[in-house]
């Protein structure tokens, strides 16, 4: 049992943090229908940010201000920063692209992924970053649960990543913004049509996924420590993984592929073996692509003849 | 009516508790043309959809020329001469409008692509074949789709013509049943009259048996010699023009929901 | 090579026909005479052509790298040419692609070294080949099973999966057999009757056989039943299955195709480095061959094989700071001629840039002589003639990353503005540039080297979306 | 292809023949530029030393040379790469300052792919002012270039690849390491936890690369042999938690040996340890030598160097680059004494009168015999490259995460 809870725990943590980055990923392919491979990248400088916040902040050992605000500025920071580099990538390399075919923004994202991997080893040097987390926040801080150590920052990613999801469920659900969203997503130019300012809409879904993606960021900072210009590539090819097990364009889709890939991989590990864990897990997810080729909750769209 | 080339016999499709077409039976003959009508969501074009394969019939039987054809994967029958057009233009965009002719042939030739790549005798004759047929079956629409257009692609060229085009594609299948969705949907007056004289001639000249989905009653009259009605996946009448048209229930099914038997 | 008409093609707006005098009109001058003299002669020939004149390469040069390169550049093509069969003519994203590069070099590698048995197994190469490229063909049919029934980027993400398989099965699984991390070493050379194929002009030569070969038989199936079934297929499978055409068979087809050649390549690639090891087919370089598809035109034979030698090579000059400082200031004077018109105003900008640049090194020399204490890092000629006009602090560092963020913040503002406030932004831009390549860039000539391969693919795809050769499609979604 | 327009298909064909031709220009260029390819990262090597080279001291003329360094200085190791770079770089700047020699460097990034390496050593071949290679990093690029490097006599210094078959045999005469082969960190290692630790059982988790299963499947018989049981587990490199694998920690398990390439993973490692309460030692090998980032309570790290920040001689070093560069782990140093290998040999081909080539820098390298390094001990080689008299140290990693050299067992 003990090790079963701590098997859900690890794999909830993690489950969340793709989930977050899934969400971005999910919501720019609905309207763009763009795979933005730049994606993890945005999620690495957010993770970047919020280290330096921490660092303004007097850094992990000698905080200045309380736990409470230093967290709620890092993630401030790091939401609006990669917020803004998202709007910014969308303006530059993307809008130009909207009416080529879909292939060639493919192509662009991965020449801005290089180029924000790169832009940031030079900027900052190939030394991995520590957020040292537990400095600040130790683990003794936590829930114990059937002799699980459950530790604070792992129920306040979880918890975050939660509310984060909600919120965006609600925003796109029931605010006008959603609305639009929807809208662009559905047919952009019977939105346009309709007096949706389409570019608006695009840059607000691109900040938005930024954002989420940026708040990841810092999340994985706080529970996985390291913090370092490559951390991107696998955690987006992680999370375009999740967003499309889920049923690519599909917010809940988007949360549940991040959680059963986090899932997978940590009782892939825990119960049958690390060596294979990624085999394992690739494995299961083919048999889920292929019983449900559109994605867990994605909708088999049916053809108009 | 002379033996039946298309039978419906009895079918049915359900999607869930949803019956998109409901113990229907339908027979064309042999060089018939027959028209369907019926209004918007009246099942049309999902009969389309189950006779070419896209859809297998919860049940009944199809048959062409006697033998079943339900449940067979779509090429499978468009090989066996069922062919269609489609009333959402669905055509190679950014292939030629030869190559757009020339592709539908796949299931008549049988060159592999070893014997391609060596230009084996086979595959020569093959492609002269296939070329030949190609631009015989563009010929039929005289100068619309001739000689200079071949090498266009097939997104250039208007919505009239990208029309005669699916009807050309459909041709290079060597059909003997052709399904025409909607033909004169989306034209001016002018290139209706020419797609009805264009109907008539693919039956007279072509010998093709043709059921085609039609809205414009003034087509339907010009090109039918039958006509057969459909609301909510049911035949609700079938014969002459004037029979339907004036048939009570087809009346009804158009007037209630607000619209004309004769429109366009 | 840019087109007259920019604008994308729209659906049934006819103006090819109105177009056909222009084509045949455009052009004068030497280009369009030899345009014309190619256009006179049949395919054949002008491959023939290329073909001799890239033959003569290896003769042209003494150095193995140089050859070296071109070997790179004749894999990099062979494998492009493989996946634009599945990508660019039949429509499928297939994401796994490049570990049918690796399964051929591992096969070859079991095949042609001591790895297997007591005493290895040592195939004479033609043999070895053959059956490595026939199983990957089988491959290629068996993994191409999910598309019957996946879509679009669903297929795209069960393909990677098959890619990942492949670099985590050779890795972990049975280390013993593979090698593990350490991969297999002491594979043969080619040899075929005896000969044994051991310079690395003598891989050029045989690539470039290969590489022709394949274009010649790709450029007879595209214009075959078998080439107009895939772009069917790619255009409307649905359409396409109620033409006759077999959807299902022609895409597993398309897989088997696209595995055959990358395992070809890959049987030739695992004899030249005579070792084959897991990281060589990871992801990265997937994203080269997708890159080298993509900008040479998707859809394209000539593209494919074009866009892989851009991306090749690009990518070796820039390995190379003297080059690349060549490649980076040539860019940015050829795009200044090309997009600043007219000359007046470019000798304008020019001229203001130069004065711009001897302005700000004699008042910050003024202010701290330490800030102008540097030397260019560019070498030679370059660094010389700019000695005195940038200002290159003592300790570069800082100032350098702080200007790059701060050029990056520029060209965003220069794309917002119009008119002359943009031309006078241009000036202080360009010497900014010049500052971070000359303080930053070429101290990390590793990084600026990607760097710059990422903001070449934004450039181009935003230049030229639909890749070099490639025609411009219309794309229904 | 798609529109059979024959004449854009010849305006296309056009364009690849002349791109063609630009690509056997480009090529040409690639060829004959290498000669002079040195110039353009030269200045990179001694920008700090523009003075130096004027202090010529050896025979009036400086010693010019240019060394390659091969190194994944981008991509998914770019921590290890940039660290072995900027220690290169120091080391080069140096040498050039103290002894009025002008060695510059030419970066090679090779991503830690063989084929990159390969590609890069081919490049180095041809430009013929490079007298020696700085690296490469991996052993299985090191198998990859090691033939055409003996073919064309450049030796190659490496500070990192361990891997005990590669000298075996000699099958690469021209291959040196400063760095102990596997079999002595591995014997070393297990030595230790056999006689001073003495746990019951033992987890061996590698990382799934060349160096870690290397020394993996060196140590797991020699525990095995002692009758400890063991247990192997392996995760990816790109993992970044390891709460799992620390799940399957059982109360017995006394000792976690860590045979990682990257530090900070074997921090996060600890974190997790400590996270879910396990009890079990962290033992990790020379890839965690990092007092700024695995520091870990109560661990222990090996090491084949004594601590260069404890080393008098070496702290102002430290602290220059440090300055410099920022904190460094273990891939650094050793890469420093490559360079100095390397450097040193090419002076004193230069001292003895003759202008350096391959072939007397090789046999410099193999006579190499400095008395003492940055790592604290003398180099030598043996008539394999591998490092004579070489010894692994053990630390214990303190509350305050300082390391503190353990008696060896």
């Amino acid at each position: 049992m003990t090790f079963f809870l701590q098997q859900v725990v690890d794999g909830l943590t993690t489950g969340s943090v793709y989930a977050l980055i899934a969400l971005g990923y999910s919501m720019v392919y609905g309207v763009l229908k763009l795979l933005n491979f730049a994606h993890g990248d945005i999620y690495m400088v957010g993770a970047f940010i919020g280290y330096f916040v921490l660092q303004a902040f007097g850094g992990a050992t000698a905080l200045v201000a309380p736990v409470a605000v230093v967290l709620i500025a890092m993630f401030a920071a790091a939401a609006l920063g990669a917020g803004l580099l998202g709007v910014g990538i969308e303006r530059f390399a993307y809008r130009p692209l909207r009416e080529s075919p879909r292939i060639a923004p493919l192509i662009t994202a991965l020449g801005v992924s290089f180029f924000l991997e790169n832009a940031v080893l030079l900027l900052f040097g190939s030394e991995t970053r520590l957020y040292s987390t537990s400095s600040f926040i130790p683990f003794s801080t936590g829930v114990h649960v059937a002799g699980v150590n459950i530790s604070l920052v792992r129920i306040l990613v979880v918890v975050l990543a939660a509310v984060l999801m909600v919120g965006l469920r609600v925003l796109v659900e029931r605010t006008r913004l959603g609305k639009a969203m929807r809208a662009v997503a559905f047919d952009r130019e019977a939105a346009e049509m309709m007096g949706i300012q389409v570019d608006r809409t695009i840059s607000a879904t691109f900040f938005i996924g930024s954002a989420l993606a940026g708040v990841a960021g810092v999340m994985a900072g706080l529970v996985f420590d390291q913090v370092f210009s490559l951390m991107g590539f696998i955690a987006g090819l992680k999370a375009f993984t999740a967003a499309v097990v889920g049923g690519i364009g599909n917010v809940p889709g988007a949360m549940l592929g991040g959680l059963l890939i986090g899932l997978a991989e940590s009782f892939a590990t825990g119960y049958i073996s690390s060596t294979f864990q990624n085999l394992i897990v690739f494995g299961i997810l083919i048999g889920v692509m292929l019983l449900r080729p559109n994605g867990l909750l994605g909708r088999a769209t049916l053809q108009k003849v | 009516m002379t033996r039946p080339l298309l039978e419906l016999d009895h079918v049915t499709l359900a999607f869930g508790g949803l019956h998109a077409v409901e113990d229907l039976s339908i027979a064309v003959g042999e060089g018939e043309i027959v028209s369907l009508i019926g209004p918007n969501g009246a099942g049309k074009t999902t009969l389309f959809n189950l006779i070419t394969g896209v859809y297998a019939p919860t049940s009944g039987d199809i048959r062409v020329a006697g033998r079943s054809i339900a449940g067979l994967a779509p090429h499978r029958i468009a090989g066996l001469g069922v062919a269609r057009t489609f009333q959402t233009l669905r055509l190679f965009v950014n292939m030629s409008v030869k190559e757009n002719v020339m592709a539908a042939t796949y299931g008549h030739t049988s060159a592999r692509m070893w014997q391609s790549v060596l230009r084996t005798p086979k595959a020569r004759r093959e492609e002269r074949e296939v070329n030949a047929l190609a631009e015989e079956v563009l010929g039929f629409f005289s100068q619309r789709l001739m000689g200079y257009r071949w090498d266009q692609p097939a997104y250039s060229l208007s919505y009239a013509n990208r029309r005669r085009l699916e009807i050309a594609r459909a041709m290079a299948t060597r059909p003997r049943v052709l399904l025409i969705d909607e033909p004169a949907a989306g034209m001016n007056p002018q290139e209706t009259h020419e797609i009805t004289d264009l109907i008539a001639r693919l039956r007279d000249e072509r010998g093709y048996t043709i059921l085609a989905i039609e809205h414009d009653m003034h087509v339907v009259e010009g090109i039918s010699d039958r006509v057969i009605a459909l609301d909510h996946g049911q035949k609700i009448a079938e014969g002459s023009f004037e029979a339907v048209a004036t048939n009570p229930l087809v009346v009804e099914a158009y007037m209630g929901r607000g619209t004309a038997v004769t429109k366009g | 090579m840019s087109t007259p008409n920019d604008a994308p093609p729209r659906i049934g707006v006819d103006e090819w026909v109105a177009r056909s005098g222009e084509r045949r009109d455009r052009g004068s001058g030497p280009s369009a005479a030899i345009v014309r003299a190619l256009e006179r002669v049949g395919w054949w020939q002008r491959l023939a052509v290329i073909a001799a004149i890239v033959a003569l390469f290896p003769l042209l040069t003494s150095s193995d790298y140089a050859v070296r390169v071109g070997v790179n550049t004749l894999l990099l093509a062979t494998l492009a040419l493989g996946l634009n069969v599945v990508v660019g003519w039949t429509g499928l994203l297939d994401l796994g692609y490049v570990a049918f590069y690796g399964f051929g070099a591992y096969g070859f590698a079991l095949l042609s070294s001591n790895q297997l048995g007591s005493s290895g197994i040592h195939l004479p190469s033609l043999l070895a080949i053959v059956i490595v490229v026939v199983a990957a063909a089988l491959l290629g049919l068996l993994l191409g099973l999910p598309s019957r029934r996946l879509q679009g980027d669903y297929l795209a993400i069960v393909t990677l999966f098959f890619g990942q398989i492949f670099v985590e099965t050779v890795t972990n699984v049975a280390p013993k057999v593979t090698g593990g991390p350490n991969g297999v070493v002491g594979i043969d050379p080619l040899n075929f009757f005896g000969l044994e194929v051991t310079t690395t002009r003598g891989y050029f030569y045989v690539l470039l056989i290969v590489t022709v070969v394949i274009m010649g038989a790709l450029h007879l199936i595209d214009s075959s039943r078998t080439g107009r079934g895939w772009r069917a297929v790619r255009e409307d499978p649905l359409a396409a299955a109620l033409m006759t055409i077999p959807v299902n068979k022609v895409k597993l087809l398309a897989f088997s195709v696209g595995a055959a050649v990358a395992a070809l390549a890959g049987t030739i690639f695992a004899a030249f480095q005579a070792g084959a090891y897991p990281t060589d087919f990871d992801t990265p370089f997937l994203i080269l061959v997708y890159a080298g598809v993509i900008l040479g035109g998707s859809g394209s034979i000539a593209g494919a094989v074009l866009g892989a030698t851009v991306v090749s090579v690009t990518l070796e000059l820039l390995r190379n700071p003297s080059q690349a400082a060549t490649l980076f200031y040539g860019l940015i004077l050829l795009t200044l001629v090309v997009r600043v018109r007219p000359w007046r105003k470019l000798g304008a900008v020019l001229a203001a840039l130069v004065a711009f640049g001897f302005a700000v090194h004699a008042v910050i020399g003024a202010i701290s002589a330490s800030a102008v204490a540097g030397h260019p890092r560019s070498g030679g000629w370059v660094g010389d003639a700019l000695g005195s006009w940038v200002v290159v602090p003592a300790d570069p560092k800082g100032p350098g990353n702080i200007a790059f963020v701060v050029l990056i913040l520029g060209l965003v503002a220069l794309v917002q503005l119009k008119g002359t406030a943009r031309t006078v932004l241009l000036v202080p831009l360009l010497y900014l540039a010049a500052f971070v390549w000359e303080t930053r860039l070429v101290a990390e000539a590793s990084i600026t080297r990607q760097i710059l391969l990422g903001a070449i693919l934004i450039v181009m795809m935003n230049a030229r979306p639909q890749g070099l050769l490639g025609s411009k499609r219309v794309e229904v979604l | 292809m798609n529109a059979r327009d024959p004449r854009s298909h010849g305006r296309r064909w056009a364009a690849a023949a002349a791109s063609a031709t630009l690509l056997a220009f480009g090529l040409a260029a690639c060829g004959s530029s290498s000669g002079n390819s040195g110039s353009g990262s030269q200045t990179s090597a001694n920008a700090g030393s523009q003075t130096g080279a004027s202090t010529g001291s050896s025979g009036g003329k400086a010693c010019t040379a240019a060394i390659g360094i091969e190194a994944p200085i981008t991509g998914q190791v770019a921590q290890l790469g940039g660290e072995q770079l900027h220690f290169t770089q120091f080391a080069l700047d140096q040498y050039n300052q103290k002894n009025g020699t002008s060695f510059s460097l030419v970066q090679g990034d090779t991503q830690l792919t063989p084929a990159q390496a390969t590609t890069v050593t081919q490049q180095f071949i041809s430009n013929d002012k490079i007298m020696a290679i700085v690296g490469p990093a991996g052993s299985q690029e090191v198998s990859a270039i090691g033939p055409l490097a003996s073919r064309a006599n450049l030796a190659m210094i490496s500070g990192s690849a361990t891997a005990a078959a590669l000298t075996d045999g000699g099958k690469y005469p021209t291959f040196f390491r400063v760095v102990p082969r596997d079999a002595v960190q591995a014997a070393n290692d297990a030595d230790y936890i056999i006689k001073t630790l003495r746990p019951k059982q033992v987890m061996i988790v590698d990382d799934q690369s060349s160096y870690s299963t290397g020394l993996a499947a060196a140590v797991e018989p020699l525990l095995k042999q002692a009758g400890i049981q063991v247990d192997h587990e392996s995760v990816n490199q790109k993992q970044t938690d390891f709460s799992s694998v620390v799940s399957k920690i059982t109360p017995e398990t006394g000792v976690v040996f860590l045979p990682w390439q990257v530090a900070t993973s074997s921090q996060q490692f600890g974190q997790n340890l400590s996270e879910q309460g396990k009890k079990a030692v962290i033992f990790a090998t020379d890839g965690s030598y990092s007092p700024g980032q695995f520091r870990s309570p109560g661990a222990y790290v090996s090491s084949f160097a004594p601590d260069i920040t404890a080393i008098p001689e070496d702290a102002d070093l430290a602290r220059q680059i440090k300055a410099r560069y920022g904190s460094f782990g273990t891939y650094g140093p050793p890469y420093y004494a490559s360079a100095i290998v390397a450097a040193d040999a090419i002076d004193a081909v230069c001292r003895s009168g003759q202008t350096p080539t391959r072939a007397n820098v090789l046999a410099q390298v193999r006579k190499t015999s400095a008395a003492t390094s940055i790592l604290g001990q003398p180099i030598r080689f043996d008539a394999k490259g591998d490092l004579v008299d070489a010894k692994f140290s053990i630390f214990k990693v303190g509350p305050d995460g300082r390391y503190s050299a353990v008696p060896s067992a």
